[in-house]
């Protein structure tokens, strides 16, 4: 695998760029843990400071430093996204294997209910998830309503390659050496579902991002956790952009595009190593 | 024609489903909701008096018998789904006594429009040029088309939108950034009507365009440049067949329908993309109804809409599927 | 900073300079010079097509119907009213005649006036309102007040109306007096022909005021009001001819969008946006401006934002326990964050705004000098009588000019003093109170950690999120573990079910230019008070029961509207709640209505002309109209 | 004119001696994969150095098992090349061409596909286009080389298929409404219809079984008889060789090893690649079990010194080790690559690396 990633970076500009993309936006991240002012505390810095050596991102009119402010926010967002996305996994894994295994009935049943969660809008439910819970909204409550929204596409690519492998030799031999369903799935499947899962990872990061940063510009999440949404959240209370403080808005929506942009980089490039087509066509087999 | 009909009503069942779990969700979830609209109402009504305790029981009985709140959760599920059948959501609580209906039927069309319209240009344009890319791989315009689409393509809706309002609306402000037309223009058929509602649609489908289109491409391209390692496309160049007639009946044809089943399929994301854009630009629609619904408690309407939303949705879904197999000579037997 | 502000005003120069020609068609059909536009601060109507504003509902008043088409008995300014008259006899002839006891009123209405369907307003109307919200007290708002309060009412003739009361109440003329809004008189013979007037959308509307509807959006974001050819006949033709020919109020969008439309010339009155976006507008725009000439620019409203606590919870139960949070903020802080320096601060329990500085503030200011209060282990003077100057001097470098250097005018815009931030005397109040620290964190006496949770308004009210998360910190780092939950307005009514702990709102709201208190104080006594935990209408919200304060309501309650010694037991009133601190009183709301002169001139200013209140959605707004002229025409 | 109806799969019947003018001369033909995937550059030589000729009106088979060149061969010679194959050298004329097929602008090149040079394919299952009916694709084939009307068009399209023995129903359907051994008959048929000179055909039976095959086999021969064309036809079955091929020649690891008439090849394999493929062949009442080859066909991007299959060979010999053997005419119509198959081959005067990074006259975009 790291030899893999070693592979990609060097040879796959498209995955190199997100990944230097990425690892740009978990330093910043990290640097959370240097920061000089606690997350979230208000008027700790003169307010209002252009961008200037003292503060690189200027300061926002809470008083606080952009650069920090936005080391936490993006930390949070980027936990969050992972949290949902590793979730979603989950269940899409499950799913998708136990669909595409099991088949018959189980499998009619399961996909009809997956079908069900392809076509719902997740806004509308996600407001009225926060409707119920609003005076209880966490992020861990939060993070898990999307994942349950967000599992139900990649669950059906996950079970359309394990119906594959279904019929594939070394099924059959584990299933009379005695192996259990669960067994066969997690130990003789899973490894060859997970580069896909990889893929859809960082897809689904970004779009449980993108939507935590829409309910939040709303107001709907809790506004004291700094996160992408929130930031913005803030800057439009203070009209940031009128009053021409316009670093308080560029510098979280710069580095929230350079995330996404990243994420999908590294996502189409491993979707290309993957699909063996791609990778025999780039690589010309002789015939 | 035997094996399409069990085709459509299997696809039809599932319709059914969708919706039938769609809305339970939608009444249960509200159901929860630590929301009292009575409360509410009693909030907003005693606001400027004072109020004695006896006056506060008096008006409250009252609320509850006018909104149709008596009776347990298993009664109001009953007359909800005995409502829902004759396409009635009752009365908006928050609206009084206005059906959740009529503002529904009021938002939809805007919805409807600037979902469809700006879906139809990003499939097509993206599809287009997302063929035209896989093609001529070597194109530099349209690489460059790429590049930029890649770029745009995983922003959320709302940052688009945000962007878009902030460059046209305020640096350079050419466009109206709010409403569906201009103020006191009497809605009707005529010309400057439609001027104005289509300037001001402009800027929510063109950030809806922007974001829409770059899936569309990059989906396209990709499909398109396995279509072309396919063997009737390699058989057709040797063939020395027209260029145009391998790019558009052999290339494009194939991969739409996959690009039309993705259409399907993604609908509920576009769906959340233009509930979110009308909330930016103040567009009259679902979307804008919908965050006044919750701000107003009305779960009635947050209901209707999210019920309707599901419904709007899934049945679009359903169409398409429908249509599909007649557009792929291969799904007709299957 | 200063090459980007420059920048950002030489933008927004750009974008005026563009936009002049625009805004001539913002509104389809109407000379933009011929038109108001003011912003409706309800945002766009959920159901614009029901102009019957007696039912209770979210939206759909201050749409212009409640301000140009609608009109009752009197109207009180909030601050000194046209020709320096605080009160104005509007349908009334004259003001309410109480019989001995109060529970008579007899009203007298001003004859000559008519509907816009020329129709005559006459007595029946008015006791066809009044019977038709006693019917009806689930489904229109007032109707519960009316049927608490009225008997019977009847017309001798057509020009006096008779209120037999069911018990003394000396106020009861409030109900039918504007403050912002109050019960406004139906239409009988429109009314009549329904079925359920509660029910009944009232569309087009029946106008009493000097404008009729001459249109909307049946999605809800704009409302034009047209002049009436018979303005002659409605009670403001007695100061003049309305401006205006047509008012539109429209939905302009969040706050940052409200700024953009009139840097276009698009709004002629914003109602309300952040004071960063006020303060850059008026940078930026030379023919927008304020209330205030200068700094804070804001429009104090005759109403006080505080920590409103529910003191009927175990751990606010204790006035040292409340005291000791007070003594936790830091006002300049609060002051910076939430209006970036541009509040009015209050020490008290009344606005500093109106005509209150006259009758409370000056008079009360030594009492305050000398009060103390007991830590437990010494006597402390609270009060810090230069957090208004001093705030002033923090805002100089920055604002420069716009700030005043005179004493009397600085206490007008920037409040006289607060209570000084001691964290050593609130642990000696909390100590005194029963809890320990330990750790760094307040235990109550029962052992659970002390955590507060502040309640605001989200979106309703910036503002208020942010002084509400500023305080949330002070207190957290005072040991006392705080957080804010931003509310949708849909979740702010269950703050009356008695569950809320802190909450950035307000239980004092007066007349603005009357010194009388009873509008907010009466609906304070104890017979309000609900159980804890039960639902209890937004008055007296934080639950707070005296019997020294039900003493003080009683009087109130004896004497006449206008009797001096109201003013003294309003004292009274304020000097048991400084001592018991029941809710934490930090300065007047102020609205940042800002106004644009570029079509309009003649809106009310603190120095030159403060006849009425500016903010737009004020039933007192229709004021306003005569005075508006259009520009380049004086 | 050749007889028909040799379909006797177990006996190699007595081919009539090459005659005629070529229709197509192949010279030192090189076609390399060049890839440069991961930072890895690799070349890929899947033909290297083939010169061969097709006669007029004759059938010439290439044989040698999968992935030895056979279909990179094709594509070269059909002009069907694209990255990461590409030209490095050689020639390839055509008879109806006054000159080289690679000097050819894209205009003349689509002017001759179909009309004059025709492709029936490897994987023909695929290669009618699934959304469209097979009536579409005649018309995107061959209308424009017809010079004719729709109307009459089509009545030339019902008699070529009457000709064919097949049904004029088949135009209406969709290609997934056709069995396998159907779709490779209108694949014929569609190849056949504007009579080419030449036709190449690549695998056209391998993915039918034997009793289709061989209906399909007899329809090719009777096609090409029909309308008189050459075709080069190339398919690692032996056994379809034995039946249709005039002429056969051998390819092992890019190269041509062995050329003969087909009976010749059959009866006396010279080279030992050949004898082995011969031998393999099932025989009526055989009992002896075959003896296979030790060994894989070498990596072509790293073929092995010398004589490409001297590490396979039972027969090796010291200088097979060391130089390439050239391909030798030993008698008329008879050459082969083996130094054990005679004394007079002699080690190949092109000698390895000829095409070097010194003159990589590359050709590519034919088709792109």
């Amino acid at each position: 695998m790291l030899r893999i990633l070693k592979d990609l970076f060097r040879y796959n500009r498209e995955f190199s760029l997100g990944a230097i993309l990425i690892l740009l936006v978990v330093a910043i991240s990290l640097a959370s843990f240097l920061s000089p002012y606690p997350s979230g505390m208000q008027y700790v810095v003169p307010f209002d400071a252009p961008p200037s050596w003292d503060h690189p991102f200027g300061t926002n009119s809470r008083g606080q430093d952009v650069f920090w402010q936005l080391t936490f926010a993006i930390r949070n967002s980027l936990l969050f996204g992972t949290a949902v996305a590793l979730l979603s996994r989950l269940i899409a894994i499950v799913v998708g294997l136990t669909s595409g295994y099991v088949g018959g009935m189980v499998d009619s049943v399961l996909m009809s209910i997956n079908d069900t969660f392809v076509v719902f809008p997740p806004f509308p439910i996600l407001v009225l998830v926060y409707f119920i819970f609003k005076d209880h909204m966490s992020w861990a409550l939060l993070a898990v309503a999307m994942a349950c929204l967000g599992w139900a596409y990649d669950a059906r690519l996950i079970r359309s390659m394990a119906l594959s492998l279904r019929t594939r030799e070394f099924t059959t031999q584990s299933l009379f050496s005695g192996m259990s369903t669960g067994q066969i799935l997690a130990e003789e499947h899973l490894p060859y579902v997970l580069p896909i899962v990889f893929a859809t990872t960082m897809n689904n990061i970004n779009w449980s991002i993108g939507l935590e940063v829409t309910l939040s510009v709303i107001g709907f999440t809790n506004i004291d956790t700094p996160t992408i949404g929130t930031m913005i959240y803030w800057a439009n209370q203070h009209t940031a952009l009128v009053a021409g403080v316009w670093w308080w808005i560029a510098f979280p929506v710069g580095l929230v595009i350079i995330t996404f942009v990243g994420l999908y980089l590294l996502s189409v490039s491993m979707n290309e190593y993957i699909d063996p087509r791609s990778r025999l066509s780039g690589m010309g087999g002789a015939a | 024609m035997a094996a399409y009909a069990l085709y459509v009503l299997r696809r039809s069942g599932q319709f059914v489903l969708v919706v039938f779990v769609g809305i339970n969700i939608a009444f249960f979830v509200t159901h929860a909701t630590p929301i009292d609209p009575i409360t509410a109402a009693i909030a907003a009504a005693t606001r400027f008096s004072q109020a004695d305790p006896q006056a506060v029981q008096l008006t409250r009985e009252a609320l509850r018998e006018l909104y149709g709140l008596q009776g347990n959760l298993w009664q109001q599920y009953v007359v909800f789904w005995m409502r829902v059948a004759r396409a009635d959501f009752g009365p908006s609580l928050s609206a009084f006594p206005t059906p959740v209906s009529t503002l529904i039927w009021r938002a939809l069309p805007w919805t409807f429009g600037l979902l469809s319209v700006a879906t139809l240009i990003s499939w097509g344009l993206g599809n287009l040029l997302g063929g035209l890319a896989g093609y001529y791989r070597r194109n530099v315009p349209l690489k460059l088309v790429g590049v930029v689409a890649s770029g745009l393509q995983p922003i959320p809706n709302y940052v688009m939108a945000f962007i878009v309002l902030v460059l046209f609306g305020y640096v350079w402000p050419i466009l109206p950034i709010t409403g569906s037309s201009q103020i006191n223009l009497p809605q009707g058929w005529t010309l400057a009507y439609f001027q104005s509602v289509f300037q001001h649609a402009l800027l929510p489908v063109l950030s809806l365009v922007l974001v829409g289109t770059g899936a569309w491409f990059i989906g396209m391209r990709a499909l398109v440049s396995n279509i072309v390692t396919e063997d009737y496309v390699a058989y057709a160049e040797l063939g020395g067949v027209d260029r145009w007639r391998i790019l558009i009946s052999y290339v494009m044809r194939n991969a739409l329908l996959t690009q039309v089943t993705g259409l399907a399929l993604s609908l509920g994301l576009i769906f959340n993309g233009a509930v979110i854009t009308e909330v930016v630009f103040g567009y009259p629609g679902l979307g804008n109804l919908l965050i006044r619904a919750v701000y107003a408690g009305d779960y009635s309407l947050v209901i209707g809409i999210a019920s309707t939303s599901i419904i709007a949705v899934a049945f679009a879904a359903l169409v398409i599927d429908l249509v599909l197999p007649l557009l792929d000579p291969r799904v007709r037997v299957a | 900073m200063r090459i980007l502000t420059a920048l950002s005003l030489a933008l927004g120069g750009l974008v005026l300079g563009q936009q002049a020609q625009a805004a001539e068609d913002f509104l389809a059909g109407i000379p933009r010079n011929q038109v108001l536009i003011a912003e409706n601060p309800e945002g766009t109507v959920t159901d614009p097509s029901n102009f019957n504003l007696w039912v209770p509902k979210p939206n759909g008043t201050s749409t212009g119907l409640q301000q140009l088409c609608m009109d009752t008995l009197w109207y009180i300014d909030p601050d000194q009213g046209l020709n320096g008259k605080v009160w104005d006899n509007s349908l009334a002839a004259d003001k309410p005649q109480y019989n001995k006891d109060f529970n008579e009123m007899t009203v007298k209405l001003r004859p000559g006036i008519m509907w816009s369907d020329g129709v005559e307003f006459t007595a029946d109307d008015v006791v066809y309102t009044v019977q038709t919200l006693m019917a009806d007290p689930g489904g229109f708002n007032d109707g519960a007040r009316m049927a608490a309060n009225v008997d019977t009412v009847s017309a001798p003739d057509k020009d006096t109306v008779v209120f037999k009361l069911k018990k003394p109440n000396s106020r009861f003329h409030a109900a039918f007096t504007v403050r912002w809004s109050a019960t406004w008189i139906m239409p009988k013979h429109v009314f009549e022909k329904q079925e359920k007037p509660s029910k009944y959308n009232f569309n087009p509307p029946v106008c009493l005021g000097s404008y009729k509807l001459k249109s909307f959006d049946p999605n809800g974001a704009w409302f034009i009001w047209q002049r009436r050819d018979d303005w002659q006949k409605t009670t403001l033709a007695r100061f003049g001819e309305p401006g205006p020919n047509y008012v539109a109020y429209i939905d302009p969008g969040p706050p940052d969008k409200r700024v953009i439309l009139q840097q276009n010339h698009q709004l002629d009155i914003i109602h309300d946006t952040s004071p960063e976006g006020a303060f850059a507008l008026i940078k930026s725009s030379p023919t927008s401006h304020g209330w205030f000439k200068g700094f804070p620019y804001a429009h104090p409203d005759p109403t006080l934002p505080m920590v409103v606590l529910n003191d009927q919870l175990e751990k606010f139960k204790n006035p040292d326990v409340r005291w000791a949070l007070a003594l936790l903020i830091d006002m300049k802080a609060v002051d910076m964050a939430s209006y970036r320096g541009a509040a009015t601060i209050s020490a008290i329990d009344v606005p500093p705004t109106g005509t209150y500085p006259h009758y409370y503030f000056e008079p009360m200011e030594q009492w305050l000098k000398d009060f103390t209060i007991d830590t437990g282990k010494r006597t402390i003077h609270p009060y810090d009588p230069n957090m208004g100057k001093e705030i002033a001097d923090m805002l100089r470098p920055s604002m420069g000019a716009a700030i005043p250097k005179d004493p009397q005018a600085i206490a007008a815009a920037f409040g006289r003093g607060w209570w000084k931030q001691d964290p050593q005397a609130a642990a000696e109040l909390l100590e005194k109170a029963g809890l320990k620290e330990i750790g760094g964190k307040w235990m109550l006496p029962d052992g659970t950690p002390f955590t507060i949770t502040i309640s605001t308004e989200g979106d309703n009210r910036p503002v208020m999120t942010r002084a509400g998360s500023i305080i949330a910190q002070q207190w957290t780092q005072a040991g006392i573990d705080s957080k804010i939950d931003a509310l949708p307005t849909a979740m702010w009514s269950n703050m009356f079910n008695g569950q809320n702990e802190a909450t950035m709102a307000w239980t004092v709201e007066t007349w603005g230019g009357h010194p009388d208190l009873s509008f907010f104080l009466d609906s304070w006594h104890s017979q309000f008070l609900s159980d804890p935990g039960k639902f209890q209408p937004p008055r007296n919200w934080q639950r707070w029961k005296d019997p020294e304060l039900d003493k003080i309501i009683e009087q109130i309650r004896a004497i006449d509207f206008d009797d001096p010694k109201g003013i003294e037991l309003g004292q009274d009133f304020v000097k048991l709640a400084v001592k018991n601190m029941p809710n934490i009183p930090l300065m007047s709301y102020n609205v940042f209505t800002i106004m644009d002169s570029t079509y309009w001139t003649g809106y009310p200013s603190a120095e030159t002309d403060p006849y009425t209140d500016p903010v737009p959605n004020w039933g007192n707004t229709k004021y306003m109209m005569v005075k508006l002229k259009p520009a380049g025409a004086q | 004119m050749r007889q028909s109806g040799r379909d006797n799969g177990s006996t190699v019947g007595p081919h009539p001696p090459p005659e005629g003018a070529p229709a197509l001369s192949v010279d030192n033909l090189r076609a390399y994969y060049l890839t440069h995937y991961f930072g890895v550059e690799r070349e890929v030589r899947a033909v290297d150095d083939i010169s061969l000729v097709v006669r007029r009106n004759e059938i010439y088979g290439l044989a040698g098992e999968s992935s030895c060149g056979k279909t990179t061969f094709l594509k070269t010679v059909a002009a069907a090349v694209r990255p990461p194959l590409s030209v490095i050298g050689g020639s390839v004329q055509y008879a109806f061409l006054d000159r080289d097929l690679y000097a050819l602008n894209p205009a003349k090149l689509s002017a001759i596909r179909w009309r004059r040079l025709s492709y029936i394919t490897q994987g023909s299952m695929n290669v009618l286009n699934p959304v469209r009916r097979v009536r579409e694709s005649f018309i995107d084939f061959a209308y424009r080389h017809m010079g004719l009307k729709r109307r009459p068009f089509f009545a030339a399209v019902n008699e070529h298929l009457q000709r064919l023995h097949l049904a004029a129903s088949v135009l209406d359907a969709y290609p997934h409404e056709l069995s396998g051994g159907m779709k490779q008959r209108v694949t014929i048929a569609l190849a056949t219809i504007c009579r080419p000179e030449f036709i190449i055909a690549d695998e056209p039976t391998t993915a039918l079984d034997v009793i289709v095959q061989k209906d399909v086999l007899a329809m090719i021969r009777e096609a090409q008889q029909q309308i008189g064309s050459s075709m080069l036809f190339v398919t690692h079955d032996m056994t379809v060789h034995a039946n249709i091929a005039d002429r056969l020649g051998i390819m092992y690891a890019g190269r041509l090893v062995e050329e003969a008439p087909t009976a010749d090849i059959f009866a006396n394999p010279k080279h030992p690649y050949t004898a082995h493929l011969v031998a393999s062949l099932p025989r009526i009442g055989e009992q002896s079990r075959k003896e296979s080859l030790s060994g894989a066909p070498p990596n072509l991007a790293n073929p092995p010194s010398g004589c490409r299959f001297h590490p396979r060979c039972p027969l090796a010999m010291e200088v097979c080790r060391e130089a390439s053997p050239a391909l030798t005419t030993l008698a008329p119509g008879r050459r082969v690559a083996c130094y054990a198959a005679s004394p007079l081959v002699k080690p190949s005067p092109t000698a390895e690396r000829v095409a070097g990074a010194t003159h990589r006259a590359e050709r590519v975009g034919l088709v792109q």
